[in-house]
């Protein structure tokens, strides 16, 4: 497949929407085109923050509005449905440890049809010190696994991205996206446990 | 548990809370403060003390309808 | 060739300015409001003044004392916005005012107004409808030399979907034929007091030193021979595997988008069906539709409302073998683009409609 | 929670003297944001008419804002109308039934800026209405943007450096402009921002309605409330840029009266 | 039978009294500023009110406003005015709020504004294009009738000759079918605390204890089905000798009566010449012209504007059978009918459009 | 007519001291009723544009009412623009031409009826226009129906028996409130029902183009006109009524001025 | 003719004047008055008698620009 | 012919929009059917003034802007190349005597294919010391000629249509409708002599 599509889904707060473009903006860096579409119901903490992000090498084709997706990055158990319902057949799965138990759960099929990995994006946050790095970390780690972007690329958009009154935390997500990527070789053993 | 001469208390409706923290000022003996706990919402909420004397002021403030507030009186004798 | 992400809204205005715009006046309404935000930060960036309206028709109306200037000028909204447009619409495209209107739709229940129109009187606007991002950039250039070279009003129609989504775009300048000059009507003060002060309104009938001949009736007939002009001349549309086609869908917008991804699948399996764009919405492009249908069994209308562009397709396409196949779609905020936007709808509803065609 | 399930100190009782959710709301939850203002002017206004009893001739009309989510929830007759014509449709209502309790609700866009006609023309025929105007300065509703009341230097999405008046202009006082009306009964401005100014607030709201009982004239009153979202402020900021930013350029108190 | 000596503003304004209008409200502009003063001195003698509104937007929103009560509201203007009320009439009409607006036109440059409409969304406005004085006292009546039967918006396109010519007619109240209850949304308060107040908006979704299915998807397919029932049972049209004409006129309004009086004219002359009319202008009588002129050669579309009817017409017709006859045709201060309008030009014109259907 | 027409006492000669016809009138005819005060006003407009230099980069806008008639006749770059809406299309132009000057002419009914929110929102945003309301307090050009400055009590064609405030409200004194707004600069009222008053506010107009020049803010002046049509007054009666009845209620003079 | 102490004279352009009488009440010295003549729209038209100052009231208030208004100066020599 | 048509012309302040108005009531009053339409630019003294009446049995089918007349009454030389434009061949011409040189000269024609009428309306109107009463001194005249409707119907709506401020008018308009009711008779000689 030329083209590849990630969901990435969670509640508000976790930042889905930082993820979606820090991701779409370092394909972007690396000559792909990239299309970012995202879907949140205001401000609110706690409800239903999704975004699509997708990248190729040749003026997309895709829809905006993406009917199956190739990778779903999970941050909550809250809302998997939605991605599992998108996720193609042998997509993958990559779901933060902390709610991999219940993911699983949900999916309820005895032989499903994706591939999964846990990711504790937590525990790399803690590592990093980074209040909100999980996904950040979730995010190094996928892109270290999938070759979706460079890590220092992902590092280059969260900064520039970043707006003035939060430059205290680039640090900290930096860290978070590097020990996210240094642990995605350890990815591969993860996912065949699934 | 409730002193003698307690003047009032409120009651907490957490699941409707949203963390704003505009109850916390308001409280004129101060005796609102946020609390660890997180509601489903995943806010944190407030919770009381002893000391609040009924005056309805957390009430009034908080836009998301969260306090009940009670004073208490002395029941008289009937008949 | 410089990618950036960007969002619709972003890609719009930053085209908008690339086309030359110099003066932005709106106001807030979803989806169009990340426009007005866009443009109140970059037009400013770009020399150029963007005033945020206190409601639609001063935001319409400060456009065109703006485009009366000579200057490159737009307003934007959404379809309940641009309802309270309408006689301003009319009054620039009567008064031969050059002007752009973003129309950023809800749905595609903003067809009917966008076409035909509310205003009093006899006249047009030129509508693009793009089907991404991509198309927008170039749909709004293309629009802003339309307007001055017929010295009319353009509407670009887009929607919540191209409005949001971000993407890799570049914003290249676009250059265009020869422009009429616009030294014999646009104002700045110089004519005056040399007996032959400009007039600009509607009525086109001159000052009393500079009476124009025939009058209004003149006038109005002049304006509508160029709209008949503009009618002949400036269609424009997108079509695919019509030739053999049993069914010929016609969408407009992100639906044709979405039409032309399932279609194109659907002929890579081998299924004998084509689709139609209309492009410029007015003109419609009805001869270019009459031939591509003409040896379809059926003609099916995919759009996001209770039958709009519909009417136009039965001016030229014989009612009996047309039929709709989309319908009203909305999401609870009413915003959005419903669950009918979506390649699995789209892909069912055209099966159906060739079941049809085949029984 | 019944007040018997209220611990009570010995020899006393638990009396409720406040409801958690006000009355006449067919639920108690929103989606406003946290530390938005709107739900604290909304509660004091249906406080209001229970208390005086005109309930079930009341008749809302609201205008497009953030507040407009409550038309679905207040348990009074409601016309959402178009953004800014509350005044109109109100006058409309208003003129067909006399004897109701006609009242508008609408937001600083909505009234001042879409409105701005509406609201003028409908208190200089001294229509006998209550309108309240939900003040916050912003555009809440659409995210944040300028209103034709946000103060100068105020930072929204339209004027990210702050609302520069060489550029943007003044704000417009509603309330001071109408208080001269003669068609006007009574004009007054109120706020949220904490329980002192709350509680001032609904007895304004309070007036208002007496004023339209007894037909003495067009009633207003302005309640300056918080958007913290749209003020790109902490919620537990809002009272505070309320009261050093909105509140010198709206000062509050009764601007008008009337003999009823 | 009391016959009066009557301008036609005044008839209709009768006409409406007699229909139980209660509230008007009005802006003036020619030439509709005769209905509007008489409005302002009749309603309130006959105990109704009539409000000087300060803008267009004000006076139908003050309407809304008095027909959101179950009484019988109408509001008028000119096409420039009536512009300015496509928000309105678009939030009347999804609402479902049973409106009559009076549009009197300059020329017949209003027809695609009060038929296909500049507001957003799916709706439709019935209208009906009385031929002269009498028939508009019919028609004010019948459209209270319709707006209350269907819950809708109607609206009178007359224009400035039967506003102001004056003729001795008889406003006799008429009486209809019986019509739905307005018990079950009308607004007077009475619900309010009931646990179940009345919710009056044009998403239609109810309060949330009396959420109604389907959202507000529902609530717009719901409309959207109603106009699609009108248009197959309202539509109103008069024709006549097209049995066997070669050309068929089609035309509207004051237009139609000039056509009539011509047609019938060269029939006694033995011409095989009919006319057409139609009388709602929407729901346009397209399958009825499409009988009426099957058999034709051709079908001259007589309208004083630049072409806006036509577009309906080929829609029932084969455009290659159809021609325009008539064209702007405007007095000097725009408010009249022009020169176009007389019966002379109207027989010079049809006798033309004959010569090349002989040839 | 040539000065040396004009037969002269010995030893003096004849100097033309004013034009019959303004300057800038392409013709002089116009087709304005008997006694109507509007060509007075729009007379003084033209002799101060001439007197300030600044003909040849002034624009005006123009709103629709009697006065319109002058648009096809002075010889200024005019726009005819849409009824009420004068002041937002002068501001397009102004913004995209800082050096012209540009100045709006509207009657009582088209700024104050129909146009109220857009003369609100520009003066408000200090835009540096000179704006210029000719105020006859009715309809004119529609055949003399009530405006938003109709006074009480005055009869109109829909206000047969007088305005009745009742049932019509109160005139809305749009200078006296625009007068309060920072963003203007000059906000004054002036007559044309005699020859010291005209005086007068030909020089009133004269500073508000001061102020447009000067940069300072929006100016506005307001110049009572009469129209005995409308008021169906004999034409001589024009000024008395005037006198009586207007002005009272829209008193002559400067109302703000701030430092140019 | 003319009176050696004029201080000026007005030209009437009759064929304008539409007989609304506001110049007379407007002239200080009093020397406008309706005349008999009508001009050919009909109306009555103004006429001067003798004193005019030259101050132009007269052409201040009409509204159909129907006066010229000239002031009488001494001529002086030229060097 | 069953439908009556009169053009009646003039100039702005002659009472051409009065008289349309007493000769269509008087003949609605009669039980006929009447269309009235009116034309005048504005209020202003000297511009044209124009009305036609269409009087029948039954419900009318004239058009409302009219093709033809039967009847031009003639107030003013002004504007009669309209009227004559409008009349049929055989229609009768009632013109002012002041104006009656002029406008047959104005005619022009050798032979006029329309019958002339002068009536002398400024010396009925002079006798009937009534100062605007030339016209309806006129439309009496004609209607007694013609049997359009009855004088008293003529004075009954005049005196109905009047409006409070010119009641003072009232007698001697009535004057004036009686005087040229009582002149129709010589009217024959007069047509005859065109
Ligand atoms: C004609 C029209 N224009 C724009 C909008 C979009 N709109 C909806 S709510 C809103 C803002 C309302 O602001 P305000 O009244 O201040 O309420 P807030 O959200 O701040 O409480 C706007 C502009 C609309 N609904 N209709
Ligand atoms: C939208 C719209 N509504 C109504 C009109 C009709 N109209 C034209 S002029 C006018 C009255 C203007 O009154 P005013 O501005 O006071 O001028 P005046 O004639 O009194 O000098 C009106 C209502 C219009 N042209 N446009
Ligand atoms: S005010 Fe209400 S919502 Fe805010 S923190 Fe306190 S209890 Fe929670
Ligand atoms: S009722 Fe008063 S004292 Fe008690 S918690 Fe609330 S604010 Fe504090
Ligand atoms: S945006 Fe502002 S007004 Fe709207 S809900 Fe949030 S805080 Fe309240
Ligand atoms: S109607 Fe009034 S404003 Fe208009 S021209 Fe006549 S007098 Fe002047
Ligand atoms: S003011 Fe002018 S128009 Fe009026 S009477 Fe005098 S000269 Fe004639
Ligand atoms: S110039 Fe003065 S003095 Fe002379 S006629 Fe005119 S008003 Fe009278
Ligand atoms: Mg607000
Ligand atoms: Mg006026």
């Amino acid at each position: 497949m030329e083209e590849t599509t990630i969901v990435i889904a969670g509640i508000g707060g976790q930042g889905v929407q930082l993820l979606s473009k820090v991701l779409a903006g370092a394909a972007l860096a690396e000559g792909r085109h990239v299309m970012l579409a995202a879907e949140y119901g205001g401000e609110m903490r706690g409800g239903r923050s999704f975004a699509s992000v997708v990248i190729g090498a040749e003026r997309l084709r895709s829809l905006p509005v993406i009917e199956r997706a190739d990778i779903a990055i999970v941050l909550h158990e809250k809302f998997w449905e939605e991605s599992a319902h998108l996720l193609r057949p042998g997509g993958l799965a990559f779901v933060e440890t902390a709610f991999f138990d219940a993911v699983v759960e949900k999916t309820g099929q005895s032989d499903p049809p994706y591939r999964f990995a846990a990711f504790d994006g937590y525990d790399c946050a803690r590592e990093a010190k980074s209040a909100m790095g999980a996904g950040l970390a979730m995010l190094g780690g996928l892109c270290a696994h999938a070759g979706l972007a460079r890590t220092d690329s992902l590092v280059s958009v969260m900064t520039e991205i970043t707006p003035p009154y939060r430059r205290q935390h680039v640090a900290t997500n930096e860290a978070a996206i590097r020990i996210g990527a240094a642990r995605a070789p350890r990815l591969a053993s993860l996912e065949s446990a699934a | 548990m409730i002193a003698p001469d307690a003047r009032g208390t409120i009651s907490i409706d957490a699941a409707r809370c949203k963390g704003c923290e505009l109850c916390i000022p308001a409280c004129p003996p101060g005796v609102l403060r946020m609390s660890n706990q997180r509601n489903e919402k995943g806010f944190l909420v407030p919770e009381v003390l002893e000391g609040c004397t009924g005056c309805t002021a957390c009430q009034l403030v908080c836009p998301d309808y969260v306090f009940e507030v009670f004073q208490f009186r002395k029941i008289k004798a009937e008949g | 060739m410089a990618m950036k992400l960007l969002e619709g809204s972003e890609a719009m205005a930053e085209a908008a300015i690339a086309a030359g715009l110099r003066f932005y006046s709106g106001y807030p309404m979803s989806p169009s409001t990340n426009l007005l935000e866009a443009m109140a930060n970059k037009v400013p960036q770009s020399g150029g003044v963007c005033i945020n309206a206190d409601t639609e028709i001063e935001g319409i109306m400060m456009a065109l004392g703006a485009a009366a200037t000579g200057n490159r000028a737009a307003t934007g909204s959404t379809g309940g916005g641009c309802a309270l447009m309408q006689e301003a619409i009319a009054e620039a495209a009567i008064s031969e005012t050059p002007l752009v209107v973003f129309t950023i739709g809800r749905a595609q229940q903003d067809y009917r107004q966008a076409t035909k129109g509310g205003g009093w009187g006899d006249y047009n606007t030129i509508v693009l409808a793009p089907k991404d991002v991509p198309e927008a950039v170039e749909h709004v250039q293309t629009l802003f030399h339309l307007a001055d070279k017929y010295r009319c009003v353009g509407i670009l129609l887009a929607d919540n979907i191209i409005a949001r989504t971000q993407v890799s775009v570049d914003v290249a300048p676009m250059t265009f034929g020869p422009l009429p000059d616009k030294e014999e009507w646009k104002l700045d003060g110089s004519s005056s007091g040399t007996g032959k002060a400009k007039f600009h309104w509607s009525w086109g009938v001159g000052k009393y030193n500079t009476r124009k001949p025939g009058g209004v009736n003149g006038h109005w007939n002049r304006v509508a021979d160029k709209f008949r002009h503009i009618a002949e001349t400036e269609t424009r549309w997108e079509e695919a595997y019509c030739e053999d086609a049993e069914l010929v869908v016609v969408a407009f917008g992100t639906a044709g988008k979405f039409v032309e991804y399932v279609v194109s699948e659907m002929r890579e399996a081998g299924t004998k069906v084509g689709y139609f764009r209309p492009i410029t919405l007015w003109p419609f492009p009805g001869e270019a539709l009459a031939r591509a249908t003409a040896g379809a069994r059926r003609v099916a209308v995919f759009e996001l409302n209770a039958g709009q562009m519909i009417e136009d397709v039965t001016r030229f396409v014989d009612r009996g073998k047309v039929s709709a196949i989309g319908g009203i779609s909305s999401d609870e905020d009413g915003l959005n683009i419903g669950r009918m936007m979506a390649a699995g709808e789209v892909r069912r509803r055209i099966a159906d409609a060739l079941k049809e065609v085949q029984q | 929670m019944s007040t018997t399930d209220i611990e009570a100190p010995p020899g006393k009782r638990a009396v409720r003297v406040g409801h958690a959710a006000p009355p006449l709301m067919q639920t108690e939850e929103h989606h406003l944001c946290p530390g938005c203002g709107h739900p604290v002017g909304v509660r004091m206004i249906l406080e209001v008419l229970e208390e005086l009893g005109v309930v079930d001739r009341s008749i809302c009309v609201a205008g497009h804002g953030c507040y407009a989510t409550f038309t679905a929830t207040i348990d009074i007759e409601t016309i959402l109308t178009l953004h800014g014509r509350a005044p109109a449709t109100a006058t409309g209502v208003k003129r067909m039934l006399p004897d109701s309790i006609v009242w508008t609700m609408q937001g600083d866009g909505d009234m001042v800026s879409e409105g701005l006609a509406e609201i003028m023309h409908t208190a200089a025929r001294g229509e006998r209405l209550t309108a309240i105007l939900l003040n916050n300065g912003v555009f809440g509703d659409t995210g944040g943007q300028m209103t034709a009341m946000s103060v100068v230097g105020q930072r929204t999405k339209n004027t990210l450096e702050g609302r520069d008046p060489g550029n943007h202009g003044f704000p417009i006082p509603v309330a001071d402009i109408i208080s001269r009306f003669p068609g006007a009964a009574f004009v007054a401005r109120g706020s949220v921002h904490n329980a002192a100014e709350a509680t001032k607030t609904k007895r304004l709201i309070r007036r208002a309605f007496e004023h339209q009982i007894a037909g003495s004239g067009f009633a207003f009153v302005e309640v300056l409330t918080m958007c913290p979202t749209g003020w790109f402020v902490p919620t537990a900021g809002g009272p505070d840029y309320l009261s050093t930013a909105l509140e010198p350029v709206y000062p509050l108190g009764i601007l008008r009266e009337v003999e009823r």
